[in-house]
């Protein structure tokens, strides 16, 4: 399942629903990804997530298919919020469930990382010398491309 | 055809959201963003290093080459910073 | 911080209290293993963890120590219960807090695979042939064996 | 020395802690397994395959040709499957 929202998500409440009543779940592997008050050298003081509605979804949604053909999942969640977010507050979380730990947490790695290169989410950052785009960074890049071959649809 | 810019490409452009009727040589996604160069400084700038700009033709990353059309839908935005 | 506990424990309330109040941490890479109701093909009706006490704890406070030696962690924290657990019910937490999420996951990672060929645990199957200790998997050797070099006294 | 055992070796010995005085040349681990064989069919039956016998010294993993003395803890244990 993925949801994007502006609202923020309680942790274990949705680890819970993940799991409930499935006894063939051995392993959840979960990413939180929380806003840092440090990035690079520059204090932050919040961000503001933009995103594309509609192909935002389309993407979150195909990267979960991809993850689930590739590994044995019970379940999987991706969670993505938007708007104004301080720091210390949560900006995405992914959950994969698997009957064993490895499929689990590599499939969870592969989310994180396809996201973070392939979902349109853009990140505005408010520093002491105002407010700033984040950079996409090579090394995400990276983390990206351990995951190849990637689609072919995917012209990034 | 619907023009979308977000992040930076807004900003620079000043536009987040436009109907436009480019003339019919305008045919791929790289022709669009030629002829959107020349429609102003603001577009200029923006569109200055195709580098750092993506391009999603209905909501699907598009490469210079594919066709473009008039009940299009399309997206232009820098890469992407997520997660 | 490691724990060795016969009760539940939250997720949700465990790692909220993990990165509270600290503004550097970017990502948060959890694992949480539950007990499935399939081992192999025979159907489990509940296991006992049977542990070591003392050495298990001296165990997680080394693997801990080593993770926190090899990746930059803001926070860490390792729960594993004992005694009789039903199916679906959690067995181990691990949780790594860092700046950047590949640490994160890594020594998440690590964390897990040390801990299945370190630190003395046994799990006690009940099925319907009657009560079984689960044998140790190949598998589970291999995954730690990634992160060598090993610690230069763990023997097995 | 106290003796530790868990798991299925527990189980086949019949003793979960006690307290042994292995005769003077049982110097190591090693010594000492071979020793706990002979002192009864369960021992024999639990000391058969070493290869799934793991050993702690006073709570640390030990090779067989690891001294052992009276005032250490040696604990007798399967491989581990916690997690």
């Amino acid at each position: 399942m993925i949801r994007v929202q502006r609202e923020d998500f309680d942790p274990g409440q949705e680890l819970a629903a993940l799991t409930a009543g499935n006894r063939k779940v051995g392993g959840l592997a979960v990413f939180v990804g929380l806003v840092r008050d440090l990035a690079g050298d520059e204090t932050v003081g919040a961000m503001t997530l933009e995103h594309y509605p509609g192909m935002t979804e389309k993407m979150l949604e195909r990267i979960e298919a991809e993850a689930r053909a590739r590994w044995p999942l019970e379940a999987s969640l991706v969670i993505h919020r938007t708007g104004r977010l301080e720091p210390g507050e949560r900006i995405v979380l992914v959950a994969c469930a698997s009957a064993h730990r490895q499929a689990a947490f590599e499939a969870c790695g592969f989310l994180i990382d396809w996201l973070k290169t392939k979902a349109p989410f853009w990140k505005l950052e408010e520093g002491p010398a105002g407010a700033k785009w984040v950079e996409a960074r090579e090394s995400d890049d990276a983390a990206a491309a351990r995951w190849a071959p990637e689609e072919p649809d995917a012209a990034e | 055809m619907k023009l979308l810019y977000f992040a930076w490409l807004r900003a620079k452009t000043g536009v987040a959201v436009e109907e436009v009727t480019p003339p019919g040589e305008v045919a791929t996604v790289g022709d669009l963003l030629a002829w959107l160069k020349g429609r102003g400084p603001g577009y200029a700038e923006a569109l200055a290093d195709l580098q750092v700009v993506r391009v999603a033709v209905n909501q699907e990353y598009a490469d210079p080459d594919q066709p473009v059309g008039p009940d299009d839908e399309v997206a232009l935005f820098p890469p992407v910073t997520g997660g």
